[in-house]
């Protein structure tokens, strides 16, 4: 079993029009920028997938990576929890134009949903939002004298999503914080295209330390050295990025 | 009547399980499929206590009793297993990640319904993981004898025992042929050449349903 | 801060009459021999704790460790997803008799409890179960056409958990299979006790393997060569063990 | 009138943090809390991006930008840090696990209720993970201006803007004050000495409660 493919442009053709898309990461933490390139490489080429819609923390920075894919025009509606950030022109101006949809989602509950995705779990209740405007049209049932909303799973068509170390099967590892949403999900799509700083065989990674099981995941691609997309934004660097 | 062993219904079950595919197999009797995998089709096993990518049995002796299947047998590790919790476990179950779960059945009814994890009120009732694994896999398959001991059908028009889960089940392996479920009918694929389709409808609970074709049951002796 | 306590018998003197207690493990792995075993100890001395709840997913093999503990006669409900097993003899005796109760969970609904009741979702709905004798009486409800049962959280006053290695602040990992339900427990109960065969300096375990992170642990007790259930099984030990 | 600075209001929430307790500091104001600890009182910090027991900022060009919190500034790894993923992260915060999360507001009700996510319809709305943390911890504690800028009451009998929670807050540390929430009141516990009881309720939008004793709010010059 070998699930590596040879380059960017094969991990992501399996993308399309109106799909749904997780991308992994927290702020810079974990975008798999060179898979979201790679995605807005093919949209430039052929003028698809769009449509999409966007599951991450945040709504880009800067013009690089997720807010590079929402600036060319790819993404119809972003769920997210977070849509502020330091240099927020791109989703900003689109949603205050009232050209992309938003579906704002408390942190802990994005995760939840995602997860329960992952899981076989259709619903769940949360004592997050009760009582808030987010919380606005959703059941709400008290238990032991508490109220607690109930909130849907949150699947995708597609994961894109960044590892340290992958083993052909599937099997990754992650470094420090920019694990945070990736292992989610790549539970809760139906197809998890990965991009690894390192491939290995194997065996090669301790089965105690593995934190992502093989069978979450579809595709893997070697990005030796990726980006980060606090150092690309803190260079001014804008998509494309020179090579 | 001629019927396969269960090495034989095991080694059909294993014939159909596509190479790379994610699958778990129930305790006891389902376990045999594993080692039936055609050579060279890599099929990855699961065990709902935390093990993906598992190993044969280890020598007697050299066991780790750490590194167990769900049914508390020891197991070895592999390149490419992996460790995790149980609720990790099954969500892979729950979450539909498998592709095959095969199942041991007391009864199994036309409409898929499943039933093998309770004989009754009687004893101490156990589930384990059946009623989760039912809903877990893509596909899920049964394997037993065509009938009981007592040579009652298994195949039935409705469960009698305690369920395991509604209309779950899609292919049943049995001692005497392969029956697909579908729009709420057995439909027979395969049977053995020595028996009549008139044979087996008279040992089976529910009309079989009998296409065009019907292919011949060929396993070899094991 | 140093979560280590001095011995077995300080680990376990927080449980009282009629809580609730986790006890990690599937079959022999995973569970806490020693941690029982003190428990045992302590109500033979002082007849307390009884009446106890006991969370598990099997009801003992034997004379020794959850068999044991039953066997003394310490528990009054048992709440697990398969109490058969090759040498059952102490809980079928009880429980044929009338004299203790069980809850039967199917095992990935007892796992996701565990789970729910640790990060602070009071219900979920899943598709095991539905339509069988288990979910009778619990309320049903369809999503996209298919039928899910509802499920609460599942809670404890205290965890008994085996691992593997500890570092003083209660960050663990575990070893091999023996992992099952022991991280989940830990985020559950109350009060968790660890028994770990080894125990380090904060920092000596890499912060990427840690399986459960210290949070979720109050007392740590290192037992350095623990008794495997199933070894002790195998040689026909009943407790109490010889030391 | 005289009021404690920023840095002064975290001192004195850091005052009340237990040792050994686990503590989470929202984004901004509240991340000064963690430089004013009691020297030997040893609390750890998480961040709901997935660090617990993480350390203070790295210097400038040593940035780990895969090592950051919650408010995507880089911070440190320290002896017995672990990494997680958001679900297990969010475990910790809305199973209770916290013992203290340490919050701003724009708004604190009488009742406890909190609005510290949106000023209002205008402009791009984002909550991250406000709403969770409000109901995650043991004790939920607001540092903030006792008035905004223009000189209202940020106390205030019911919140006008979106609510984050309701009823979570139980204490505020204030430039003024710290009040508690005990039984749907603001209970008065340290004022200044600087300022009479009545000029504080004169800047509070909701009554307080004067127990018998009301300590001196001292913090020294930071």
């Amino acid at each position: 079993m070998d699930k590596t493919v040879a380059d960017l442009a094969t991990a992501v053709a399996g993308i399309e029009d109106g799909m749904t898309v997780m991308i992994g990461g927290f702020g810079g933490a974990g975008s798999p920028i060179e898979l979201i390139h790679a995605l807005i490489d093919r949209f430039r080429a052929t003028g698809h997938p769009k449509a999409l819609t966007v599951v991450n923390n945040n709504a880009g920075n800067g013009h690089v990576g997720l807010a590079a894919l929402i600036e060319a025009g790819m993404v119809r509606k972003l769920i997210c929890s977070f849509p502020r950030s330091a240099d927020p022109v791109v989703f900003t101006e689109l949603y205050l134009a009232g050209r992309i949809e938003l579906e704002l989602v408390p942190q802990g509950t994005l995760a939840e949903r995602i997860r329960a995705g992952g899981a076989g779990i259709p619903a769940f209740y949360t004592p997050t939002s009760f009582g808030t405007d987010l919380a606005k049209g959703k059941p709400v049932e008290e238990f032991e004298g508490r109220s607690y909303v109930r909130e849907r799973w949150l699947k995708a068509d597609v994961a894109l999503v960044k590892a340290e170390t992958a083993d052909r099967h599937g099997n990754l590892t992650y470094r420090a914080a920019a694990r945070n949403f990736n292992p989610l999900m790549c539970m809760a799509a139906a197809q998890t295209v990965v991009q690894a700083s390192h491939i290995v065989a194997p065996g090669a990674i301790d089965p105690e330390v593995i934190v992502t099981p093989g069978i979450f995941v579809q595709k893997i691609v070697q990005v030796s050295h990726p980006h980060q997309e606090e150092d690309l934004n803190r260079a001014n660097a804008t998509y494309p990025l020179e090579a | 009547m001629e019927k396969l062993s269960n090495n034989q219904i095991a080694w059909r079950a294993a014939q159909d399980i596509v190479a790379g595919s994610y699958v778990n197999l129930g305790i006891g009797f389902p376990e045999k499929v594993a080692q039936y995998q055609p050579k060279g089709h890599e099929a990855i096993f699961h065990t709902e206590n935390g093990i993906l990518n598992f190993g044969e049995s280890p020598k007697p002796g050299e066991e780790d009793w750490d590194v167990i299947n769900a049914g508390k047998k020891a197991v070895t590790i592999r390149p490419g297993t992996a460790f995790f919790h149980h609720a990790d476990s099954f969500a892979m179950v729950r979450g539909g990640h498998l592709d095959v779960a095969i199942l041991g059945a007391y009864e199994v009814a036309e409409n898929g319904d499943l039933a093998n994890w309770s004989t009754g009120p009687r004893g101490v009732p156990a589930v384990g993981g059946a009623m989760d694994l039912v809903h877990g896999a893509k596909r899920v398959a049964v394997i037993t004898d065509h009938v009981t001991k007592d040579g009652k059908p298994k195949l039935v028009k409705a469960c009698t025992l305690p369920l395991t889960g509604v209309g779950c089940v899609t292919r049943i392996y049995t001692s005497l042929a392969v029956i697909d479920i579908e729009g709420g009918r057995f439909v027979l694929r395969e049977k053995l050449p020595s028996i009549s389709v008139e044979d087996l409808q008279a040992v089976t609970g529910a009309e079989l349903v009998i296409p065009e074709t019907v292919a011949d049951l060929i396993v070899p002796e094991l």
